[in-house]
């Protein structure tokens, strides 16, 4: 574990920085006092158990939510994010959890929505090429992009919905688990292109299940418990350091699931991959 | 494994390179996406023609007159009334809410065309403007206790229906009703203008060459990106086809007294409303509202504003309905925009198609929706009934109307298509 | 004065908004002559918007803010019946108003006659027609009734009924117009004419409204002449229609005589005598006044020169605006 | 890391072992929870009640007569009527349809009450069963249209309304209405039939300590699980304030007439909805197809046989309504169930909380919104006002008894608490 | 690759056979010609690109499609599954990728739908201690069960989604990427649960995009691809072998990035894990 002002890319500035953070839901304190700094060309990934209120975090930062307590400064001023185009203008772009696209409307639709070109007389030629061309970067397999959002496979929503924060030009970007329903071609273009706007020099906070890809990807690794700060790590943490501080607990399923099965393994004698 | 196939696919159109997506060229392949439709029951306003279709037989089989050229003028006068009002609730219903009380505030404005035009003699345009204004300033109202207080917009118009009501009254309280010069050209416009023969005859040929020549561009810029697109062929026909039926109802109209410019001015504003909520920004945000308020917001676009243009669009076409059925009657009285205006109304949109829950629904709708209305009643009034035939044979053959397309719905469903 | 009339409180209902007469003429009919007759007492007002359980609330309530007469112009006449046995019970008495409570007795009825009304009108346009010499045979007229669901539009429709019978002309085809709806009746009329064209000869509607309406049918589908319209209730908008020459009748009913008429047999209730009657009707004393029916001829002298409390029913400056000027001139209304 | 939290944690409650959820035990923690509710919002019922204390506080200065026991047992009597059918409309909101043809139907069973009863001389039970049964029939009806045709229930109550109408103008078409026989147990009921004061004290006591003891026993068992629990003084409280309550309510009643029993039995009729809705499984399968068709489907519930139990009984609560205000007015009349029950019955369930896109409701929204309702028509009833004021004043009280829930409601929503 | 007929567990009978599935959506053919096997004490893995059709045949085996063609033998017999409700009828178990849960209501409902204990005075009682017990075997992190499940995060309402499919006794279960929004410590519990029911003689249908977990628990791991049966592995089969029948080709982006990193590596000579 490393204290929180280590960062491996610091030679950038200051992108975002977090301050006492904190936020009920009624009787549910889904956030405490969370502190978190991310600057530009560096991808924070954001893990933690289920409900450990990562993505309440990124909800308040899309301007989702208004925290009950805390200071947002992005780029050096302090911001209120009171609504999501405020965040929208700011730079940050999003792609949440629950995907948030409109179901009633096409893809192409909902990767222009809001954005689109032309207001008065859209052009739907320019969008829907545009939309083929970002859904093919993400190798996506889209039969149609003509068919509501509603009849599209998992997968396929997640594509529109990280395709859609592509259109912006953002200095932070925020991915809520954004390869959770993803096929393993699509997830090695999404991890491709992290790497590659990162190299560009924006900011990216990541938050992911996943602690192959988040160590893959991720420049500093801040894991939150149950609405804490509950430490950040180095990529090249051990997958055991960072489950323990996820879990909370040394002597957790996963260990136990992988002694049990190094155990049976090495009782069968058959080794499995 | 599949690499043959995969090469095979790249030579296609960007959006035809999925091997799974039947493309459909030619005519055989239109007829076949067609047929693929009909089964799934993705057949758009189709089911409710059908429906129409069948009341229209019906009626003409137990009184020839019905479809007379005269009936049908009549028809299409009376529709343009209550039509213009639906319009403004598709709009509403468009975002998901509801506004009760289109029948109130075209009551109101009517009231306040024939006070302010024939008690205090204002120029007809400006009382028309004021009446239109004042409407637009009722959906504000809805539109800020919605944004601002969050009320449902279910209970905001029901008190605006009882409200301008009151108003309505209270205008009209020491005359009880107001008549509209007759002769004047907006009771002319209500009752008996029409389009001149060689007018109408040419708008309808303007609406195919137009429809051909947008569909004609957009294909042309489609197969220039890279784009499926339709041929030329099939375009030209659908242009062809769509000229000649148009034609042919103005021929027939024109046996009789024409086309109303006041049927004119309703389809008018379907056509501009439909390219709104099609082919604007703004239209796209409308759709997006009703479809998942809070995507919509997250994809920044501004919601009460878009619920806002919503409510005074309503109202203001309820206004403008209003308007004009003063118009059709040659009278503003305590009565118009009471009973059921309001039913008919969001009725005529929701036969039509659109949804009660937003989201999904087009202004064609509203026109479609009307003339079922509008049909039956008309039909009714030309056979000899008592009230209470009257009543049960409406209830009955609005059922049949919009049973053709409850099938194609539930057909799309259980496709899996909602 | 008697001590239990002075301070007394005294209710008026009123039926419906279907007509602007109740607050433009009978409740200041009635509020004049109580103030004259009984200077202090409280003259309560409801009107119940055809709306029967609401006129039920209306009743109750008043009987709560201690009304000891009540003059009711019942909604639904049968209706109205457990509101006198009621109203009875406690004490209070009740006085039918326009329309009668024919299966209970009420203390006392004042009104002018629906079905006279009806049969007045139809009877009058008959004779106009016979008059312009209008041969019966192929021809008719068409019936325009008032709402199917209000029982005064029954009343007249019977009238009509009585009118018409032997008079030669057929009814052609005939329509209850739902909540007495303009729009509704011009529908319905444009839809006879398309079927029976020139066969029309006359229209015999319920009220002003929907004789607005029928002419209105009639113009907009080019009906000229347009045949005789006829009307009921004296309408600003139904005298002006007379004026201009396109409709042929309505009826007057001077409904400040019936209300202050009503006044006066209150008052002598409040005061426990009995008030004196000319007939009686289902049971109830009653006082029972004639409409006048209003055409062309007899406009200026029944409308505008007639006099009630001092003030003519319409003025000629309120009839006689912009475009009725002339035809004002032409009745000799104004010069 | 947090592992002393943890094994602190486990010693609490099973469902207070989250470390973050706040357990509010003992009066300090209840006020505190009470507190945190109203700043987000989560009050239920009471912003409607406040609501009404505002509106009842201005006309009782208005006119003392308002809040007279005299008048509020009239009130009791009027919400009856109109309330037993807004419950109906409850069970059909919750599924996510609407009814529009309640009022109709209620009409046409009061018709047929009125029919069989009087003219035909069936006995009064007959015939009341007769009008319900039918009043289920035609629900059943728009059932089948729903589920076998996929029929939007806006459009098919809507021909229901019609065709319904049309029946009662038939059925009493020769007489026009027909007159309850004064006296007969069906009209005392409806018109002076009041508990005697012991039986009312009697049953507001017993109310109170049914609270208590259901709490109790469900607070006794979950203690004993290991979940948490109420502490029995709050409890106690609870159980003795409500009786309190309830028994200066019969109280100031019985200084007049006393509590009438047609009151009596739409509490009832809410009680025992409120129970089918909340703690049978046929209550939560309609909760689940309201709030989400397709899951409740997928979880096996047999989502035709849901819609058909809210529809029949829907149209069945309407039928009963009908029949109540039949006994009230004493009469059975062309005119029943026209005009504004439609309207006044919707209203009263979505005033009452009730959302009109499914999911969310109670039975007890039916009675809080038909008392708001009713308040505002009784209040406005006591001023002598003209119709003009009377609609706008109505219209404004509306909008102002409501827009206190609407306040709750938009915090609770800006608190992500949907 | 093995042929159709091979199985590890083949010890047991054939619970679930599939033969020439076919189903369209309007002009997408969503799956052409799909054959399944599936035996009693066997965990079957589904895996195949986004929009490869997978969801799609779960939910014909779920009731919630019918296929347009195609039959479906189920224990020895053919049936129809035109409802869900004759599925679970059958003892078919489903987590829906969607999850199908009903937002408005709490948890408890959720998990009880449809099965609640005591139909006509639900033992609210009973069905939370028992919610309790079924989240707790799941290292749920649930702050309380009487909230509407509109307010849990994705996580948590992936986990009261399997809860649910736990409460009856299937024959068959079907998880739709049942780990994909779940936490480290979870998907290790979800991945046990998994094997102690097949322990149990149960047939488990499960599709994930992780490679990894999909190897550890599947005895067997179909193939679908663009609607067909793109071949059966054995779960010792290479990463690099799925991952070509799944994307259909060998130079893929997952392949490419390996590669690229492979090279970064070496390059920056700074070893990554
Ligand atoms: N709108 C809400 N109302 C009430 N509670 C909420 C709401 N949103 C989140 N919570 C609670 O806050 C906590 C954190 O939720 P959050 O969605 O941030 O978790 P997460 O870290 O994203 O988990 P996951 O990995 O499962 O997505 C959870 O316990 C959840 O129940
Ligand atoms: N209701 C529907 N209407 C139209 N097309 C549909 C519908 N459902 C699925 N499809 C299409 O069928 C194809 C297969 O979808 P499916 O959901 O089965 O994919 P999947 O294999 O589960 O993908 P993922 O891994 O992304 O979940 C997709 O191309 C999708 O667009
Ligand atoms: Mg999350
Ligand atoms: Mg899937």
């Amino acid at each position: 574990m490393t204290d929180l002002t280590s960062q491996s890319n610091s030679q950038n500035g200051l992108v975002l920085s977090l301050r006492g953070i904190s936020k009920n839901f009624g009787a549910v304190s889904a956030l405490t006092n969370i502190d978190l700094d991310v600057h530009a060309g560096e991808v924070v990934a954001l893990v933690g158990d289920n409900g450990a209120g990562k993505s309440t975090l990124v909800k308040i930062l899309a301007g989702v939510h208004l925290p009950d307590s805390g200071t947002i400064t992005f780029c050096r001023d302090i911001v209120a994010l009171d609504d999501p185009a405020a965040s929208l203008r700011l730079g940050i772009a999003t792609v949440f959890q629950d995907l948030a696209l409109c179901e009633n409307l096409d893809v192409v639709a909902n990767i222009f929505l809001g954005r689109e070109l032309d207001p008065w007389r859209l052009d739907e030629v320019a969008m829907e090429i545009r939309a083929w061309t970002l859904l093919n970067e993400l190798s996506a397999r889209i039969p149609s992009v003509r068919e509501p959002v509603a009849s599209l496979s998992g997968g396929q929503r997640q594509t529109v919905a990280i395709a859609r924060s592509l259109l912006l030009e953002p200095k932070l970007i925020l991915l809520d688990e954004p390869t959770a329903a993803l096929g393993v071609a699509q997830t090695a273009e999404v991890l491709d292109l992290i790497e590659r706007v990162r190299d560009r020099g924006l900011a990216v906070v990541m938050i992911s299940h996943n602690m192959e890809d988040v160590r893959a990807v991720a420049d500093r690794i801040v894991v939150l418990r149950l609405g804490r700060n509950n430490g950040i790590f180095h990529p090249d943490a051990s997958n055991q350091e960072l489950v323990s501080a996820i879990t909370g607990a040394s002597n957790n399923a996963v260990s136990r699931r992988a002694e049990r099965r190094q155990g049976s393994r090495e009782h069968s004698r058959e080794p499995r991959p | 494994m599949n690499g043959d196939k995969e090469r095979r696919a790249t030579s296609a159109p960007l959006d035809r390179a999925d091997e799974r997506i039947r493309s459909d060229t030619g005519l055989a392949g239109a007829t076949r996406a067609f047929l693929d439709r009909v089964r799934s029951g993705d057949l758009g306003a189709l089911p409710v023609v059908i429906g129409l279709v069948i009341i229209c037989t019906a009626f003409q089989s137990l009184n020839p007159v019905f479809l007379s050229s005269n009936n049908l003028v009549n028809l299409l006068f009376d529709c343009s009334t209550v039509g213009v009002i639906a319009l403004g609730i598709v709009c509403i219903l468009m975002v998901g809410e509801i506004d009760l009380s289109v029948g109130s505030v075209s009551g109101f404005a009517s009231a306040m065309v024939g006070v302010l035009w024939v008690n205090m003699e204002w120029p007809a345009w400006l009382a028309i403007f004021a009446a239109l204004v004042v409407g637009g300033a009722i959906g504000a109202l809805y539109a800020v206790l919605f944004n601002r207080f969050g009320m449902p917009s279910f209970v905001s118009t029901l008190a605006g229906l009882l409200a301008v009501l009151g108003l309505q009254l209270y205008l009209l309280g020491s005359t009880g009703s107001i008549n509209l010069p007759y002769g004047s050209p907006l009771v002319n416009f209500g009752q008996t203008l029409v389009m001149p023969p060689a007018v109408a005859y040419t708008l309808a040929a303007v609406t195919g060459a137009v429809v051909f020549a947008t569909a004609f561009r957009t294909a042309a810029r489609r197969k220039q990106a890279g784009l499926s697109a339709r041929s030329l062929g099939s375009l030209l026909l659908r242009g062809i086809v769509i000229t000649i039926i148009l034609e042919l109802v103005v021929y027939y109209l024109n046996q009789d007294r024409g086309v109303p410019w006041m049927f004119g001015l309703f389809v008018a504003l379907v056509v501009a409303m439909n390219y709104a909520l099609t082919r604007t920004k703004w239209g796209r945000s409308m759709n997006a509202v009703g479809g998942n308020r809070e995507a919509a917001r997250r994809a920044g676009i501004n919601v009460r504003r878009t619920y806002m243009t919503a409510f005074v669009l309503c109202a203001t076409f309820a206004a403008a309905g209003g308007i004009l059925s003063a118009a059709r009657l040659a009278s503003a009285s305590q009565q118009a925009g009471t009973g059921d205006v309001n039913l008919n109304a969001i009725a005529a949109a929701v036969i039509g198609g659109t949804s009660l829950f937003g989201g999904r629904g087009t202004a064609y709708s509203a026109l479609l929706g009307i003339i079922v209305i509008q049909s039956i009643a008309s039909g009714l009034t030309l056979l000899d009934l008592s009230s209470s035939l009257r009543y049960m044979i409406t209830g009955a053959v609005l059922a049949v109307a919009v049973i053709v397309d409850s099938l194609a719905r539930r057909s799309r469903m259980s496709h899996g298509r909602a | 004065q008697n001590a239990k009339v002075s301070g007394a409180t005294v209710a008026f209902l009123m039926p419906d908004q279907a007509s602007t007469r109740y607050e433009e003429h009978d409740r200041p009919g009635f509020v004049a002559e109580m103030s004259k007759l009984c200077p202090t007492c409280k003259v309560l007002y409801q009107n119940a918007d055809a709306n029967a359980s609401r006129q039920q609330q209306q009743f109750n309530s008043v009987i709560s803010q201690g009304a000891k007469v009540i003059v009711i112009d019942p909604v639904d006449s049968t209706a109205a019946a457990s509101l006198v046995k009621q109203a009875q019970g406690q004490g209070v008495k009740v006085i039918a108003y326009d329309r009668p409570i024919p299966s209970t007795a009420a203390d006392f009825y004042v009104s002018f006659d629906n079905k006279a009304i009806g049969k007045a009108i139809a009877k009058s346009l008959v004779d106009h027609l016979k008059a312009t010499k209008v041969p019966t045979d192929d021809v008719g007229v068409l019936e325009i009734n008032g709402s199917p669901t209000d029982a005064a539009a029954g009343l007249i429709r019977d009238g009509i009924h009585d009118g018409l019978a032997g008079s030669g002309y057929k009814t052609l085809a005939e329509y209850d117009t739902p909540d007495w709806a303009p729009p509704k009746a011009q529908q319905w009329a444009s839809g006879q004419i398309t079927r029976f064209g020139k066969k029309i000869v006359g229209v015999v509607a319920a009220n002003d409204g929907t004789g607005g309406a029928a002419i209105a049918a009639l113009k907009a589908a080019g009906v000229n002449p347009v045949p005789p319209v006829t009307g009921n209730d004296a309408t600003i908008a139904g005298l002006q229609l007379i004026i201009a020459g396109d409709q042929y009748n309505t009826i007057n009913k001077p409904s400040e005589i019936v209300a202050a008429a009503a006044a006066n047999v209150a008052v002598q209730l409040l005061a426990g005598e009995k008030p004196k009657s000319e007939t009686t009707l289902f049971n109830t004393p009653s006082q029972l006044f004639t409409p006048t029916l209003v055409t062309a001829d007899n406009l200026k002298a029944e409308i505008v020169d007639k006099r009630i409390n001092g003030k003519p029913i319409q003025s000629a400056e309120v009839l006689c605006g912009g475009r009725y000027a002339e035809g004002c001139k032409k009745l000799g209304i104004t010069k």
